[in-house]
């Protein structure tokens, strides 16, 4: 018998994920791996992470990886490229840190037309600080941290990162995919790919939202927290390509 | 004709496989992990797995390989 | 003609060294008295096909400076005080990725916003730092233009060597003076960093630095060995300059920009007859603690002169160990010490002491 | 011996780089020198000084209350740094903006109508330069040979088209009395 589906290449050997029982995390870090190694770039990446459940990347890819502040992931990746340009450099961040505490550095990396990919988990709640008010929690939503469930009068809006990303000058790809359903995952797959390929074009900023579950916080069975994210979140965080730039400059 | 194998030590119980398997070939066994959850169990006596890699794919932990 | 005197800024003269000493990248935020540092390498670093960020906070600047030296290249950021505080998260961090940072403090008053006079109010900021944890970084105190130029040489190295943050700990005055200086060459080795730097996973593990290990007893092992690793930095690296010591009755005991000062009054006190030597730790961190305690082992008495309310003067006294008279003669951030102030508070306390020592 | 300058005037008239020329020339001259600007938040019209203090010893104070020679091209600079002249010690001033006053007794004064001067070899803009000579003229520890060779060095290659007519400003009074 022929091996049909196996554990991508860039993983690390003998690696286990540390996250909760049906942590979309496991399924987004497999697809980068995957585009990794479909663009056969692994040895010349220098990623950056950021604290958040996202940090833990460098104990599941085989590839050199710096840790950044809590925040502070495009800032590092930043500095990697400018040190390095020559070097391929992606981040991969949690909503909290990509949009709340590290926004300002997010933004700026995009208006500079930094050639780095970026992704971003969004699951609308901070995960590894056991499920507060992120910038992405939906109207409505309990949190540690809004126990009555966020009202605009008292917590104001979530954010939609993908499209703010896409009003970037420097953005070269901006979308937003979910990890839900096997056609919403292929279409993650392509996105990330595209993402990475506009460095490799030298294009621009790259960006993939990811929508994501996070059962434990959410207090919901793996299932019923895909079922939330297709009923709940897309109607606010709609999927789609925000934004592309072409080689030829459309 | 296909088959899946799934890694026990990287399996976390959370049977999204489970509901996945169009052919509901994967089951909860009665076999329990370290947490004392029910692990799961792949069981295809009449042959019907055609390797589609759906419950690979939607695995959070890379648990599963598949064969064809 | 590299060893021509040129007269110089300061601050031009710590940015024209961090480009004589191969620093690859910097990034950078503008804050009055430094902004001349990032002004300089703006243009020099895009014509030298180096990087250059004019980054969006102090925050991002010095994340950018971690991600840059994280590759193995040299790079730095500047800033002044309010915004040094800042990047203390960061300098925790680099100091526990061992990631070999360094960072210009030109410091100008505080606390708050404060206003640019030169001042020397972060002493405890560089020396035990804002940041979380236990950690130690070096800190470098210049006292004229020349030494901006060798200590900024001396920062980069050591920072590669030792693979820690290195803090250079100017002031508005000597950031915005001029004075001769010459530049000389890099005089340092290039450090080996092919061991741990990040260039892709090529041919090798893949690497990845990061300051927590999740397990306990690496963690506390991981800070033991940082520590270790500061012991032999205090062994190795710890300096200090010395005027008069020998036949000296008292030492003032000063760093960076006032020590010229205290060199002046030194000389008006030997005039009227007193003992007086000078010390000046260079090191702040490591500081010179040993050769304090020997100083006072032979019964020198101690008087620290600085421009903050009195912050090296309480590890000078830690370091004399109670065994000889430790006092202060200060100001406030930004209010200048001039010679004659020097001279007639060290004439007050030197006739407190004898009155005191009359009466038991 | 040490000795301290303050020049002074407001932000535009060149004083930061009339001192920077003044610091050079004494480096050229082979001592010890430092240059310390001071100048408001604004970046013109406001008030810019810049002290300067040569030794032949290592310079002991870079910034001081008082000093050995004021040099000032407009009134308010006048007003502000007269008293803080040591007994002894002289203060130029630019007698185009500067009206004759002598509120003290023990200092000395010289007066020039440096602009009017710079103005006359065709710019006002070189009344920091004019001023420098007259410094010259005034205080022998100031080399106008020395300050010939520190035009050159600070207007260098890029500004060179500059330099003659720098040159002119420095030789433009020759002789000045002390009053």
């Amino acid at each position: 018998m022929q091996q049909v589906f196996s554990i991508p290449k860039s993983m690390k050997k003998d690696f286990k994920y540390t996250f909760c029982p049906g942590c979309d995390h496991g399924i987004a870090i497999r697809l980068v791996a995957e585009v990794i190694d479909e663009l056969g770039i692994r040895e010349d990446i220098i990623s950056s992470t950021s604290v958040g459940c996202s940090v833990f990347l460098y104990d599941f890819l085989d590839i050199d990886c710096v840790e950044a502040p809590h925040g502070r992931a495009l800032a590092s990746a930043t500095g990697v490229k400018r040190a390095r340009p020559d070097k391929f450099v992606f981040t991969y961040s949690g909503d909290g840190d990509f949009a709340s505490i590290g926004l300002a550095e997010s933004m700026h990396t995009a208006l500079r037309g930094e050639c780095i990919s970026s992704i971003c988990i969004n699951n609308t709640t901070y995960g590894m600080t056991g499920g507060q008010l992120g910038p992405t929690t939906l109207l409505g939503q309990k949190t540690t941290t809004s126990p009555t469930g966020r009202n605009v009068d008292y917590y104001g809006y979530p954010i939609k990162i993908a499209e703010h990303i896409a009003l970037c000058d420097g953005t070269a790809y901006s979308a937003r995919v979910a990890l839900d359903t096997i056609p919403h995952i292929n279409q993650a797959k392509q996105a990330i790919k595209k993402a990475f390929q506009v460095q490799l074009d030298g294009l621009g900023f790259g960006f993939v939202e990811i929508l994501s579950s996070c059962p434990t916080n959410w207090h919901m069975t793996p299932e019923d927290a895909h079922k939330r994210v297709r009923e709940e979140m897309i109607p606010v965080f709609p999927l789609g390509v925000f934004k592309e730039v072409s080689k030829d400059g459309n | 004709m296909g088959k899946i194998v799934i890694d026990d030590s990287r399996c976390k119980s959370c049977y999204i496989c489970t509901m996945t398997c169009p052919k509901g070939l994967i089951k909860k066994s009665s076999k329990t992990n370290r947490l004392g959850d029910y692990m799961v169990e792949f069981n295809d006596e009449k042959g019907e797995c055609i390797a589609c890699a759906m419950c690979a794919k939607r695995c959070p932990d890379l648990a599963i390989e598949v064969y064809k | 003609m590299v060893n021509e005197k040129v007269l110089i800024k300061g601050n031009y003269a710590i940015a024209q060294a961090a480009v004589n000493a191969g620093c690859q990248c910097y990034f950078g935020y503008p804050i009055t008295p430094q902004t001349e540092i990032g002004e300089y390498l703006s243009g020099k670093m895009q014509e030298l096909g180096r990087g250059y960020v004019c980054a969006e906070s102090e925050l991002a600047a010095i994340n950018m400076v971690m991600g840059a030296v994280s590759t193995g290249v040299k790079a730095m950021t500047s800033s002044s005080s309010c915004a040094v505080a800042l990047m203390q998260e960061a300098l925790s961090y680099a100091a526990s990725d061992e990631l070999p940072v360094v960072l210009v403090n030109v410091m100008r008053t505080g606390p708050g916003l404060g206003y640019i006079y030169p001042a020397q109010g972060d002493y405890n900021q560089a020396v035990y730092g804002g940041g979380n944890g236990d950690y130690k970084i070096i800190v470098l105190a210049p006292s004229t233009v020349q030494e901006c130029i060798d200590l900024t040489y001396r920062a980069f190295y050591l920072a590669q060597k030792y693979r820690n943050p290195v803090i250079l700990l100017a002031d508005g005055l000597l950031g915005q003076m001029m004075e001769p200086a010459s530049f000389g060459e890099y005089p340092y080795p290039e450090v080996d960093v092919s061991s741990w730097a990040l260039t892709g996973a090529k041919n090798r593990d893949a690497r990845s630095i990061y300051s927590v290990a999740r397990e306990e007893k690496k963690q506390i092992q991981h800070i033991y060995d940082l520590h270790k690793k500061f012991d032999v930095i205090t062994q190795n690296e710890t300096t200090f300059e010395e005027f008069n010591i020998e036949d000296a009755d008292i030492i003032l005991t000063v760093f960076g920009s006032m020590t010229r000062n205290i060199k002046a009054a030194m000389n008006v006190l030997r005039k009227k007859g007193l003992k007086v030597g000078v010390f000046r730790p260079i090191t702040l961190s490591p500081f010179p603690h040993k050769r304090i305690n020997e100083l006072a082992s032979r019964g020198k008495d101690f008087i620290v002169v600085e421009m903050n309310m009195g912050q090296m003067f309480k590890d000078v006294k830690f370091a004399v160990e109670g065994k000889v008279n430790v006092d202060l003669v200060n100001r406030p951030c930004g209010e200048w010490l001039s010679v004659e102030e020097i001279v007639s508070s060290v004439e007050k306390i030197v006739e407190g002491r004898k009155q005191y020592a009359a009466s038991v | 011996m040490e000795t301290n300058f303050i020049l002074a005037g407001f932000g535009g008239q060149g004083i930061l780089l009339a001192g920077t020329v003044l610091a050079n020339a004494f480096m050229l001259e082979g001592k010890n020198v430092t240059w310390y600007p001071c100048y408001g938040a604004e970046m013109r019209g406001g008030t810019v000084n810049c002290e300067i203090v040569v030794s032949d010893e290592e310079v002991s104070s870079v910034h001081k209350q008082d000093t050995d020679i004021a040099l000032v091209l407009n009134q308010q600079s006048f007003d502000r740094f007269v008293n803080r002249v040591k007994p002894g010690g002289t203060i130029v001033s630019n007698s185009t903006l500067v009206s004759d006053s002598r509120p003290r007794s023990d200092i000395n004064y010289v007066f020039a109508p440096m602009t009017e001067i710079a103005n006359k070899l065709g710019s006002s803009k070189v009344t920091n330069i004019v001023s420098l000579g007259v410094l010259a003229s005034a205080s022998e520890i100031v080399s106008k040979e020395f300050l010939e060779r520190a035009v050159e060095k600070v207007l260098g290659e890029k500004k060179k088209e500059l330099i003659p007519l720098n040159l002119k400003a420095l030789r433009a009074i020759e002789d000045v009395c002390l009053v």
